[in-house]
C-alpha cells in the first residue's frame, strides 16, 4: 500500500480526503477537536474514595477499562485507579480545575489536552479495517458501546472505546505517534473506501 | 492433451492462457498450474536439487515435493511455488528452476553420473584439501549448483497485512471431518472459523465418489456450504493455510487474497497474516497419500494414487494417457478405480496384497483393469515414464503407462499437533503415526486422527465441532452426524520394494534407499541424526509424504521398530510461509512510527536536515546555501555562543511526579538528594541501575511541595517510566505517588546564548525573569505569548545562559515562531542535534555515548553527586571492588596534539610507543566534536586513570579509519570551564 | 575407523559407499572415568576432544542425553565471528577464529568453515563510532575489522533498501574472516576426531544428579547408572540450572528460548552475514541456498525450546525493511534452542565452584563461534585446574567483584542481552 | 502466548515487558551483609525449569506490574496478578 502514500511525508499527519477504492465509504474517521483531557489517577489507597467522589460529582467512574460520562465529562479507565477524562468545549486549564475539586486529595490530575490526536473511527467496515491492528476481540459479542481498551495498534500505543452500535470508536493517539497510526489505517481501510477529515487544522 | 471429455469442477466454459517455460497453453477456471500442465500433456516440470534429476508432479495438494516452478517475473517473481498449488489465472507465467539452460536438456544432470560419490555426507569427507580452496572454489561451485530458485529481482510491489480474529472454535480443514465440525460448532450459536488452504472448500469430498446420507458427496458438501454460509456466526476462509499453533490457542495463518489474479486488485492486499486467537480449535487437516520406495519411483509420471484420482475426477485430467496402479490398500484401489470411472485409461494396478477387497475386485472387472494381486513395482522407464516393470506371482510384466498411480498408505496430517511439543503416536492397525499430546484445546479429527473412513470422519467431526462448542460454552444443538458407508481400507504396511536401481525416499533433496542404509552404517541412525546427515525431509515440502518411509527404513535397518524408531519434530510453518505477510505494512518508511518534533514543520520551512534519533525525527542542522553541515553547525554555535541559538527540546521524556511521596521516591532513583530541592528550582540527577551502572540523567524540577516534573533523555523515556513505575508498585508499594507521562503533552523549546533572557522577556506575560526572578536552575510557571500556559527552567545543556520554555503541544509551533521573531534582532539561529552535540562537547556534559550502559557515575566524572545521606538504588553495588579500581577508564577530555587533526570517536587510546594490543588498550574517546570556538577538534573520552593524567600525551588509535593520531588528556571543560556564562 | 581421503572416497565410491565405518562409536557407559563432560553439544565435545589432544586426558566421556548435537550445536544460525568490543571477550574469540580457521585439517572433517565474511550495518553516526570503537578493539587483539561506508556496503550488498527506508544504511563493520560453519559437521567432526583418542561417546544417557563426597563433585548419577569422575565439566548450555540445582547453586543465568527461521532454498543472493542496526534481523545463506535468519530472544524463561508468533513478526519485519526483495520468499521452518542467558552477556568458563566441578556455561545466543576456543579453554581449566588467559575474565565470580563484561550495557537482566 | 491481565484482560504476551523471576526481593541496604544480599538480587537466579513466579509490566496496557505464575517448561499460565499484592495485601480493590 506503500505507493498510497509514497509523496507523503511519514511525519505528518495525512491530509484529509478520499483514499482508496473510490465511490465508496466503508471507514471515516473524523479528528475530534475542541476536546480537552487530563489524567486522573487514584492516589495511593484512595481509588474507591475517588470514585465514590466523582460519582457524588456526576461522573460515574469505572476502575476497569470502560468509558463512563455524567456532568459533560467522558472518563475512560486506562489502568487500576486510573482515568483518562474528557471534556468537550472546555480548555485544558478548566479541566484540570474541576478535576482537582472533584478529586481534592484523592488523585492527581495531569493535563493532557494536547498529548493526543482524538479520532472518531466509524463506518460499516470500521471493524473489518479495525481487526488489521487492534488485537482486541471487537465483535460485538465481546466489545459494545462503553467498552475501552489501551493496547498497541501497528506499534503505536492507543486508547480507544466504543461510542454506539454504529459501529463509532473513538481513539485517542499519541500526537507524535498519530502520523503513523493514519497511515496504517488509511492502508487498512483503503479497499472498503476511507475518508479522512479534520486533519488539516495546521 | 489428456483433459477427459467430461467431469470435474472446472469451468469448461471459460479457458484461461498460461505460459510454462515460455510456451503457450491453455486450461480453465478452477484449475491448479499442475492440472493445466497435465491437462496439456506436460509431465516434466522440474529438476531435483541435487542430481538435477527430471522431476514430475506427484500430489495435487500443498505436500508437493517436486513440481516447483518460478512464478511470475520481475518484482513479482516467486521461486519455488508448487504447481499443485498455484490457482490458474488468465495470463499466468510460470518457468522451471534450478536447471542450465533449460529443463529438458540440464548439464548439471551430470551430477548424477558421479552421483556414486555423493552419496549423503560426502561433503564432509571431502573438498578439505588444498585448505584454501573451500571459498575460492568447492564453495562457489557447490552453491551455484544447489538452491532452487531464484528470488525476485526487486523489492516486493505487492503490499500485506495482518489481522487478528477472535473465535470460539478453529475448524482447520474443510473435508468431511471439518465441515461437519464446523456444523456442529456453527448450529450452535459458537463463533466458528472453517479455514482450508485450498481455493475450494470440501477436502477429499471433492474428489471422492462417495455417498452421505445417500447423496452424492458434491450435493453434500454443497449442502454443508449453503447452511454454513447462512450462520453469521461462521466465517469461511478458504484460501487460508493455518501454518502454527501457539502458546495460548493461538494460531498463525496466510490467506492468500490475490494470488489468484495477476496482480492483486486495487487496495487489496496480496496475502493477510490472520492471528487467529481461538477457545477451541478441530484439526481436521486429514491425511497424506504415502509412497511406496521402488527403483525408479521419481520418474515423472510416478504420482500419488489418490493424486492421479484427484486429477481425474475434480479437475477432469487424465494424468496421462495410460496409467496404472501400484498399491496397498483399497482405499487407493477405489481412488484409481474412480479415476477409471472418469475416464482415465487405466490398464492395471499392482497391489501387494494377497487380495484386495471384493467389492473393488468386481468393480475393477467391471471397468476392466487388471488386479495384479500380490504384485510389486520393480523399476520404470523412459525420461518421462513410458512404462513399469510388474513383479507378478507369474512373473515379470511390464506395464506401457505414461502415469503410475503410486499409494502405500495414509499418513495423517499431525504437524500442527506437534508444533508445541506434542509427540505422535505410532498405531500399528492402520502402520502410521496418529497424534499425541494436544496443545490445548485442539481436538483433531477424521483422518488427521488416523480415522481414516468417511464416516468415522464425519462422526468425529460432528462430535468434536459440538464438543469444542460445549467447551467454548455453547450448548450443542442435538443433530445426528451425517452417514456415509465406506469400508475400512484394509491397508498392508509396505514401505519399500527391494529391487536393483535407484529408490527415491526423498525426491526433492536426493535421498535415496542407499542414503539411508550408508547413514546407518555411519552411525547416524537416530532419525533426527539420519535427517541432518542425508537431508531427508528437509525440502521444501518438509517430507510430508516421505519421511514415514525413510524411517521405515531405518526401522528395518536396526531392527527397532517404527515406534521406536519414532518420527522428526514437526516445526511451523506447516507449509513455508512469504515473508512479506509476516511483516504486514511494517516495511519501508512504515518499518517503525517515524515521530515528528511539534516544530517539525517548521523545521521543514527552514530547510532543516533531519536525522533519525530512535523513533523520532529530529533537525539535525539547517544549512543556509551553499553551506555543508559543517559549515552550518560552525555558524550555530558561534551564533548561539556568541548571541542566542533555539533548539525544540520536546523529544525528552517528560514524567510528572505527584504525591507528597514524590521527594521520597526521588531520592531513591537519584544518586543525589531531590526531597531538599526547593519549590520552583530544577536539579540535574543522574539515575543507576542497580547494578552499579548509569542508567539516565535529566533534570527534575519541583514545581510544588508535592508535585515535581523529571526529564529524561530522549532513548531512555520509555524504560525510565517503567523503572518508577517499579519502583512505586513493586519495590516500595507504600510510596503514595502518581505518575503521568507528559512527553506528548508538552512542546520544549530550548533557547541558549547571551542573548537569550533578552528573547525570553519578549516571551513571557509580564514574569520577571532577571537573573534574580529566575536564577539559574530555577523554575517558573508563567504564561508567554499572550496567555500560553508555560514552565520556564532554567538550564543549560549548552553552557550559556539558557532557558527551556514548555508550553502545551500544540503551541509548540507558536511559540518556535515567537522565539525566532522575538530574537530576530539578535540574529536567533535555529540549531540541530549536531549543534547541541558540539555545544555540550565543549562543555563536557555526558551524554548517549558516555551512558552507555557501562559507566558507573564515578567513572563520568560524577561520583561526587551521590548522596551519602541516604541509599538509592545502585549505591550498594557501586561500591564493588571493580568499580572503584584506580585503574578504571575516567572522564576526561582530548585535544589532538596537531591541532589541524580530527579526532575520531571510537579511537582507543595507547601509551606513545606501546604495542597496539588488548593488553595495552587504555581506554577510548567517547564523542568528538570540532570546536568552532577553539578552532580544533576536542573530544571526551574514558581513560584509565583519566584525570589523573592531564597533559600527558598519548596515541589514539584508530586503524579502521587509517588514523592514528597523537592526543592530549585535558579538562573535558573546553568552554568556559568556570560556568560562568550560564549564572550571569 | 578410516581415515578421509581421496584415496578412502575412490574406494568407497567403487564399492557401493559399503567400505565406511560408524563415525563414532556408540559407546557404553564405564563405571569410571578421569573427566566426564556432561553434555554432547559442540563444546563438551571439543573439550573432550583437546583434553585428549593437548593434555593426554583420554579416559574421558561425554555424556549425552538425547543424541549429539541435538542442543544448540544444532540449532544455531551457524554464524562464526570474533568481531567482540570488550577486552575479557575479545581475544578469546580471535583465539577461537583461529582454531577455526584450522579446524577441517585437525579434525580431518570438512565443518565447511565458510570466511565470507560480516557485516554489521550501522544507521547512525553514534553507531557508527560504536562499531569504530569495536573495530579498533578487535585490531588491538589482532582481529581483521574494517569500517565501510554506504557506498561500500552497497557495492557487496546492493539488494538492501538503501532509497526507501525508515533507518538509511550508511555503512558496516566488516569482519572479512568471518562467517559460517556446517553446524553439526562441527559436532560430528568433533567427535569423531575424539572418538579416535579413545574418548567415549554415550548417547541417550541424561545426568540426573551427581555423587558428592563431601562438597566434592566425585561423580554422577544417570539414567543408565552412577559413574564416577575425577572431575566433571558441565556443557549443557540452556540446561545447566536444572543440573546445578541438584549442587544447591544458584547461577547468573537464565534459559530462554532463542528462534532460528530457514526459507526455501535459492540460487545465491546474500553473500556474506549480515546484520540490521536498527530492527532484530541477521541472516546468511547455507550452502544448500536456505537463507538462514533469526532476530531476538522471545524475552522470557523457557525451557520449551519453541518460541511464538510475535518475534517470529518482529523478525521478518527486519527483514522487509532492509532486503525487501524478500516478500515473496518463503519461511521454510523455525524452531527454537534453549540458550544460557547471562547477567552480563558474557560466558562462564571457570574452576568450580564446588570441588571437582568445573562450569562452562553463559553462552548466550553467541557460543557456536565459541566451541573451538571454548573447548580448548575448557580442556586447559579442568586439566590444569586453572583458568587460561584466553577464558581469565570468564570467571563466576566477576559479579560479586563486579569485573563483569557487558557489550550491549544492558546490565543484570538477561532477556535484554 | 497470551497473558490475562486483571485489568485489560487477555492480550498478546508481547504487550508485555519481562523482568523475570518475582522471588528475589530487594535486601536491605543497611544491612551489614548487604553486599552479598544485592549480589544474589540482583544476579543469582534458581531458572525454574517448571512453574515460577514472574514479574511482567504491561507496557503496552495499564501500566501495571503483574505476577504471573507461568510454567517454563510449557508456557501454560495458571494465574495473574498485580504485583503489589504481594507486598502489601490490601490492594485487591485495586
Ligand atoms: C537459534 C539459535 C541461534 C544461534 N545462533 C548462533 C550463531 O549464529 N552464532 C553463535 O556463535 N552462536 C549461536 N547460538 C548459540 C550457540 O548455539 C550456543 O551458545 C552453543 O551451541 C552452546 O554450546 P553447546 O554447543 O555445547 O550447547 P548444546 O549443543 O546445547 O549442548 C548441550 C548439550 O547438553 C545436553 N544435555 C543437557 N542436559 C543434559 C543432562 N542432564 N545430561 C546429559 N546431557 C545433557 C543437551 O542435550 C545438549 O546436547 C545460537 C543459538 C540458538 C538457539
Ligand atoms: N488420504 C488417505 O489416504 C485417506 C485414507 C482413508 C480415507 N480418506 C478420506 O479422507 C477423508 C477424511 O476427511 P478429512 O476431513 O479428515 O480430510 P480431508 O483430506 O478431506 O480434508 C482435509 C483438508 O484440510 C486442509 N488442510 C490441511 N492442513 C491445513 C492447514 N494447515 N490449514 C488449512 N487447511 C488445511 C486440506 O486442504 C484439506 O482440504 C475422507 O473423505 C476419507 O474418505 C483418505
Ligand atoms: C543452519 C541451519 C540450516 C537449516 N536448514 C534447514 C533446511 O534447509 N531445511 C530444514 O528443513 N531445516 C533446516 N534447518 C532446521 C532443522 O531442520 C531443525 O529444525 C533445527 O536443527 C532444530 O531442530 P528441531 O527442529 O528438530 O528441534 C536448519 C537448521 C540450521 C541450524
Ligand atoms: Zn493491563
Amino acid at each position: 500500500m506503500s505507493d498510497l502514500f509514497q509523496s507523503l511525508s511519514p511525519a505528518r499527519l495525512l491530509p484529509a480526503g478520499h483514499y482508496g477504492v473510490q465511490g465508496i465509504t466503508g471507514v471515516t474517521a473524523q479528528v475530534v477537536t475542541n476536546l480537552a483531557a487530563a489524567t486522573l489517577v487514584a492516589r495511593k489507597g484512595k481509588t474507591a474514595a475517588l470514585i465514590a467522589a466523582a460519582t457524588a460529582s456526576g461522573l460515574p467512574l469505572v476502575d476497569a477499562p470502560k468509558a463512563s460520562s455524567g456532568a459533560g465529562l467522558e472518563a475512560v479507565g486506562t489502568g487500576p485507579g486510573k482515568w483518562q477524562v474528557f471534556s468537550e468545549g472546555s480548555s485544558g486549564a478548566a479541566l484540570r480545575r474541576r478535576l482537582e475539586e472533584l478529586a481534592t486529595d484523592l488523585g492527581a490530575v495531569t493535563d493532557q489536552s494536547d498529548a493526543n490526536l482524538v479520532l472518531d473511527i466509524c463506518g460499516p467496515k470500521a471493524r473489518e479495517a479495525l481487526v488489521k491492528g487492534v488485537a482486541v476481540d471487537l465483535d460485538p459479542r465481546a466489545f459494545q458501546p462503553g467498552d475501552a481498551a489501551t493496547t498497541p495498534v501497528s506499534h503505536v500505543g492507543v486508547t480507544f472505546w466504543q461510542r454506539d452500535n454504529a459501529p463509532s470508536y473513538r481513539f485517542a493517539v499519541g500526537n507524535t505517534f498519530a502520523p503513523a497510526f493514519l497511515r496504517w489505517l488509511a492502508a487498512s481501510a483503503a479497499e472498503y473506501g476511507f475518508a479522512l477529515s479534520g486533519t488539516d487544522r495546521g | 492433451m489428456t483433459r477427459l471429455s467430461a467431469g470435474g469442477l472446472i469451468d469448461r466454459s471459460r479457458t484461461l492462457s498460461f505460459s510454462f517455460d515460455g510456451k503457450s497453453y491453455t486450461g480453465h477456471p478452477g484449475d491448479t498450474l499442475a492440472s493445466a500442465l497435465l491437462a496439456n500433456g506436460v509431465r516434466l516440470v522440474g529438476r531435483s536439487f541435487k542430481y538435477h534429476r527430471p522431476r514430475g508432479i506427484v500430489t495435487a495438494g500443498s505436500e508437493e515435493p517436486n513440481a516447483l516452478v518460478e512464478l511470475r517475473s520481475g518484482a513479482r517473481r516467486e521461486p519455488n511455488t508448487r504447481a499443485t498449488t498455484i490457482e490458474l489465472f488468465d495470463a499466468l507465467e510460470a518457468t522451471s528452476q534450478n536447471r542450465w539452460p533449460s529443463l529438458d536438456v540440464d548439464l548439471l544432470s551430470m551430477n548424477q553420473l558421479v552421483s556414486p560419490f555423493l552419496g549423503a555426507g560426502f561433503y564432509y569427507k571431502t573438498f578439505m584439501w588444498p585448505a584454501a580452496f573451500w571459498e575460492k572454489v568447492y564453495e562457489p561451485m557447490i552453491r551455484r549448483a544447489a538452491g532452487l530458485g531464484r528470488a525476485a529481482e526487486a523489492a516486493d510491489p505487492d503490499h500485506y497485512e495482518k489481522a487478528t480474529h477472535f473465535c470460539d472454535v478453529l475448524v482447520i480443514g474443510s473435508g468431511a471431518a471439518g465441515l461437519a465440525a464446523a456444523l456442529a460448532a456453527g448450529r450452535s450459536g459458537a463463533r466458528a472459523v472453517l479455514t482450508d488452504e485450498d481455493f475450494r472448500l470440501g477436502g477429499r469430498l471433492l474428489s471422492e465418489q462417495a455417498e452421505i446420507d445417500g447423496r452424492s458427496a458434491a450435493d453434500f458438501v454443497a449442502r454443508a456450504l449453503a447452511e454454513l454460509s447462512s450462520l453469521p456466526n461462521v466465517r469461511l476462509m478458504p484460501r487460508t493455510t493455518v501454518f502454527g499453533a501457539y502458546d495460548g490457542g493461538e494460531f498463525g495463518a496466510v490467506e492468500k487474497v490475490s494470488d489468484h489474479l495477476a496482480v492483486p486488485a486495487p487496495f487489496q492486499p496480496r496475502q493477510r497474516l490472520w492471528r487467529f486467537i481461538a477457545k477451541r480449535s478441530v484439526l481436521a487437516a486429514g491425511a497424506f497419500d504415502r509412497p511406496i520406495v521402488f527403483p525408479g519411483n521419481d520418474r515423472p509420471g510416478v504420482m500419488s494414487a489418490l493424486a492421479l484420482a484427484t486429477y481425474a475426477t475434480r479437475f477432469g485430467v487424465g494424468a496421462g494417457p495410460r496409467a496404472a496402479g501400484f498399491t496397498n490398500n483399497d482405499h487407493a484401489v477405489a481412488a484409481l478405480l474412480d479415476a477409471a470411472a472418469a475416464g482415465v485409461k487405466l490398464e492395471a494396478i499392482a497391489d501387494v496384497r494377497e487380495a484386495v477387497a471384493p467389492a473393488l475386485a468386481a468393480r475393477a472387472k467391471a471397468l476392466g483393469v487388471d488386479l495384479l494381486t500380490g504384485s510389486e513395482v520393480i523399476a520404470t522407464s523412459g525420461k518421462c515414464l513410458s512404462s513399469v516393470t510388474v513383479r507378478t506371482p507369474k512373473g515379470v510384466r511390464t506395464l506401457s503407462v505414461e502415469a503410475l498411480g503410486v499409494s502405500g498408505g495414509a499418513t495423517p496430517n499431525v504437524n500442527l499437533t506437534c508444533h508445541q511439543g506434542g509427540r505422535p503416536i505410532w498405531r500399528e492397525d492402520i502402520a502410521a503415526f496418529v497424534p499425541g499430546a494436544l496443545p490445548v484445546g485442539m481436538a483433531v479429527a477424521g483422518a488427521a486422527a488416523g480415522h481414516l473412513t468417511l464416516a468415522e470422519s464425519l462422526a468425529d467431526g460432528t462430535a468434536l465441532g459440538a464438543a469444542a462448542a460445549e467447551d467454548a460454552g455453547f450448548a450443542p444443538v442435538a443433530a445426528p452426524a451425517p452417514v456415509a458407508g465406506d469400508a475400512p481400507n484394509g491397508l498392508k504396511a509396505f514401505w519399500q520394494v527391494h529391487a536393483k536401481g535407484p529408490a527415491f525416499v526423498d525426491q526433492q533433496n536426493d535421498v535415496t534407499a542407499k542414503d539411508v542404509a550408508l547413514a546407518h552404517r555411519e552411525g547416524f541412525r537416530a532419525v533426527e541424526l539420519l535427517k541432518r546427515y542425508t537431508t531427508m525431509g528437509m525440502a521444501t515440502d518438509q517430507g510430508k509424504t516421505s519421511n514415514m518411509a525413510g524411517l521405515a527404513i531405518m526401522a528395518e535397518l536396526t531392527g527397532k521398530g517404527i515406534p521406536q524408531t519414532g518420527t522428526t519434530v514437526f516445526r511451523p510453518p506447516y507449509t513455508p510461509v512469504a515473508l512479506g505477510v509476516l511483516a504486514g505494512h511494517h516495511r519501508g518508511v512504515d518499518f517503525k512510527p517515524s515521530r515528528p518534533t511539534p516544530t517539525h514543520q517548521w523545521a521543514e520551512e527552514q530547510g532543516a536536515v533531519f536525522v533519525e534519533t530512535g523513533q523520532w525525527l529530529r533537525a539535525a542542522w539547517f544549512p543556509k546555501a551553499g553551506e555543508d553541515w559543517q559549515a552550518a553547525v560552525n555558524r550555530e554555535v558561534k551564533a548561539t555562543r556568541e548571541s542566542v541559538g533555539v533548539i525544540d527540546v520536546s523529544t525528552f521524556g517528560k514524567i510528572d511526579l505527584q504525591g507528597p511521596d514524590a521527594g521520597r521516591l526521588l531520592d531513591r532513583v537519584y544518586i543525589n538528594m531531590f526531597s531538599t530541592l526547593g519549590v520552583g528550582k530544577a536539579r540535574y540527577g543522574v539515575m543507576l541501575r542497580e547494578d552499579g551502572i548509569v542508567m539516565d540523567d535529566g533534570t527534575t524540577a519541583r514545581l510544588a511541595d508535592d508535585h515535581y516534573v523529571m526529564t529524561t533523555t530522549t532513548a531512555n523515556a520509555a524504560k525510565v517510566f517503567q523503572h518508577l513505575e517499579f519502583c512505586l508498585q513493586v519495590l516500595w508499594p507504600e510510596l503514595d505517588v502518581c505518575l503521568a507521562s507528559i512527553t506528548e503533552q508538552w512542546a520544549q523549546i530550548a533557547v541558549s546564548g547571551p542573548r537569550s533572557r533578552d528573547v525570553l522577556a519578549k516571551l513571557v506575560d509580564g514574569a520577571d525573569v532577571s537573573n534574580t526572578g529566575l536564577p539559574f536552575m530555577g523554575a517558573l510557571q508563567t504564561t508567554v505569548m499572550g496567555g500560553v500556559e508555560a514552565r520556564v527552567f532554567r538550564l543549560s545543556f549548552s553552557g550559556e545562559l539558557g532557558y527551556e520554555i514548555a508550553v502545551p503541544a500544540r503551541h509548540g509551533d507558536a511559540l518556535m515562531r515567537a522565539i525566532m521573531a522575538a530574537g530576530a534582532p539578535y540574529g536567533i539561529t535555529p540549531y540541530g542535534v549536531e549543534t547541541l552535540a558540539v555545544l555540550r562537547i565543549e562543555k563536557g556534559h555526558v551524554s548517549g555515548s558516555e551512558l552507555n550502559g557501562q559507566t558507573s557515575a564515578r567513572d563520568l566524572g560524577l561520583g561526587r553527586m551521590a548522596s551519602t545521606k541516604k541509599d538509592f538504588i545502585g549505591r550498594v553495588m557501586a561500591g564493588r571492588p571493580a568499580f572503584t579500581d584506580p585503574d578504571r577508564p575516567t572522564f576526561v577530555g582530548f585535544r589532538p596534539v596537531d591541532r589541524s587533526a580530527r579526532l575520531k570517536a571510537g579511537a582507543h587510546f595507547l601509551a606513545l610507543g606501546a604495542a597496539p594490543t588488548t593488553e595495552n588498550d587504555e581506554g577510548y574517546m567517547t564523542s568528538v566534536a570540532y570546536s568552532p570556538i577553539l578552532g580544533h577538534s576536542i573530544g571526551l573520552g574514558l581513560l584509565k586513570r583519566g584525570p589523573e593524567r592531564i597533559g600527558e600525551t598519548l596515541r589514539a588509535y584508530d586503524p579502521v579509519r587509517g588514523g592514528d593520531i597523537e592526543v592530549e588528556v585535558c579538562s573535558p571543560h573546553f568552554v568556559d570551564p568556570e560556568g560562568e556564562k550560564q549564572r550571569v | 575407523m578410516s581415515r578421509y581421503s581421496v584415496f578412502s572416497l575412490i574406494a568407497n565410491a567403487l564399492n557401493g559407499q559399503k567400505g565406511w565405518t560408524p563415525a563414532w562409536r556408540d559407546a557404553v557407559p564405564k563405571p569410571s572415568y578421569d573427566v566426564i563432560i556432561v553434555g554432547g553439544g559442540g563444546h563438551g565435545l571439543a573439550t573432550a576432544y583437546y583434553l585428549a589432544k593437548e593434555h593426554g586426558i583420554r579416559n574421558v566421556a561425554v555424556l549425552e542425553k538425547g543424541h549429539i548435537g541435538s542442543g544448540n550445536a544444532g540449532r544455531n544460525t551457524t554464524i562464526i565471528r570474533s568481531n567482540y568490543l570488550l577486552p575479557g571477550n575479545e581475544p578469546f574469540y580471535e583465539w577461537s577464529m583461529k582454531l577455526w580457521e584450522g579446524l577441517e585439517q585437525d579434525l580431518n572433517y570438512n565443518a565447511m568453515v565458510s570466511q565470507r565474511g560480516i557485516i554489521n550495518l550501522y544507521h547512525s553516526d553514534g553507531q557508527r563510532d560504536a562499531y569504530a570503537r569495536r573495530g579498533n578493539a578487535m585490531r588491538l587483539a589482532g582481529a581483521d575489522s574494517e569500517l565501510l561506508d554506504r557506498e561500500q556496503v552497497k557495492a557487496l550488498c546492493p539488494f538492501l533498501d538503501f532509497d526507501n527506508s525508515r533507518f538509511p544504511i550508511k555503512g558496516g563493520l566488516m569482519q572479512a574472516r568471518a562467517g559460517t560453519a556446517r553446524h553439526d559437521a562441527v559436532v560430528w567432526g568433533y567427535a569423531r576426531a575424539a572418538d579416535r583418542l579413545g574418548v567415549d561417546i554415550v548417547q541417550n544417557c541424561e545426568v540426573t544428579g551427581f555423587i558428592r563426597e563431601g562438597d566434592a563433585v566425585v561423580g554422577v548419577e544417570t539414567n543408565r547408572g552412577p559413574i564416577r569422575a575425577g572431575k566433571v565439566g558441565l556443557a549443557v548450555a540452556g540446561s545447566t540450572s536444572r543440573l546445578t540445582k541438584h549442587l544447591g547453586l544458584r547461577l547468573p543465568i537464565e534459559s530462554h528460548v532463542l528462534q532460528a527461521f530457514v526459507s526455501e532454498g535459492l540460487k545465491p543472493l546474500v553473500p556474506g552475514v549480515i546484520t540490521f542496526g536498527m530492527g532484530h534481523f541477521y541472516v546468511s545463506q547455507s550452502d544448500k541456498g536456505g537463507l538462514v535468519f533469526g532476530g531476538d530472544i522471545d524475552g522470557y524463561n523457557s525451557y520449551a525450546q519453541r518460541g511464538n508468533l510475535p518475534v517470529v513478526e518482529d523478525v521478518a519485519e527486519g527483514g522487509m525493511a532492509l532486503m525487501p526483495l524478500i516478500g515473496r520468499l518463503r519461511m521454510l521452518r523455525s524452531w527454537g534452542g534453549l540458550v544460557d542467558m547471562s547477567m552480563d552477556g558474557s560466558p562462564i568458563i571457570d574452576v568450580g565452584p564446588l570441588p571437582g566441578l568445573f562450569l562452562n556455561t553463559a553462552w548466550n545466543y553467541g557460543g557456536f563461534k565459541a566451541t573451538p576456543a571454548s573447548g580448548w579453554c575448557f580442556a586447559w581449566t579442568i586439566a590444569k585446574e586453572e583458568a587460561h588467559r584466553f577464558n581469565a575474565a570468564f570467571r563466576l565470580d566477576r559479579f560479586r567483584t563486579g569485573h563483569v563484561i557487558d557489550e550491549k550495557g544492558v546490565g543484570a537482566q538477561p532477556n535484554l542481552h | 502466548m497470551r497473558i490475562t491481565c486483571p485489568y485489560c484482560g487477555a492480550r498478546s504476551s508481547h504487550e508485555f515487558a519481562y523482568l523475570g523471576d518475582a522471588a528475589p526481593t530487594r535486601p536491605d541496604p543497611a544491612d551489614p551483609e548487604a553486599p552479598d544480599a544485592f549480589n544474589a538480587y540482583v544476579y543469582e537466579r534458581d531458572n525454574v525449569a517448571g512453574v515460577m513466579d514472574e514479574l511482567w509490566y504491561h507496557s503496552g496496557g495499564c501500566r501495571r506490574w503483574l505476577t504471573v505464575t507461568r510454567d517454563t517448561r510449557t508456557h501454560a499460565i495458571t494465574a495473574v496478578r498485580f504485583t503489589t499484592m504481594r507486598f502489601t495485601g490490601t490492594e485487591a480493590a485495586e
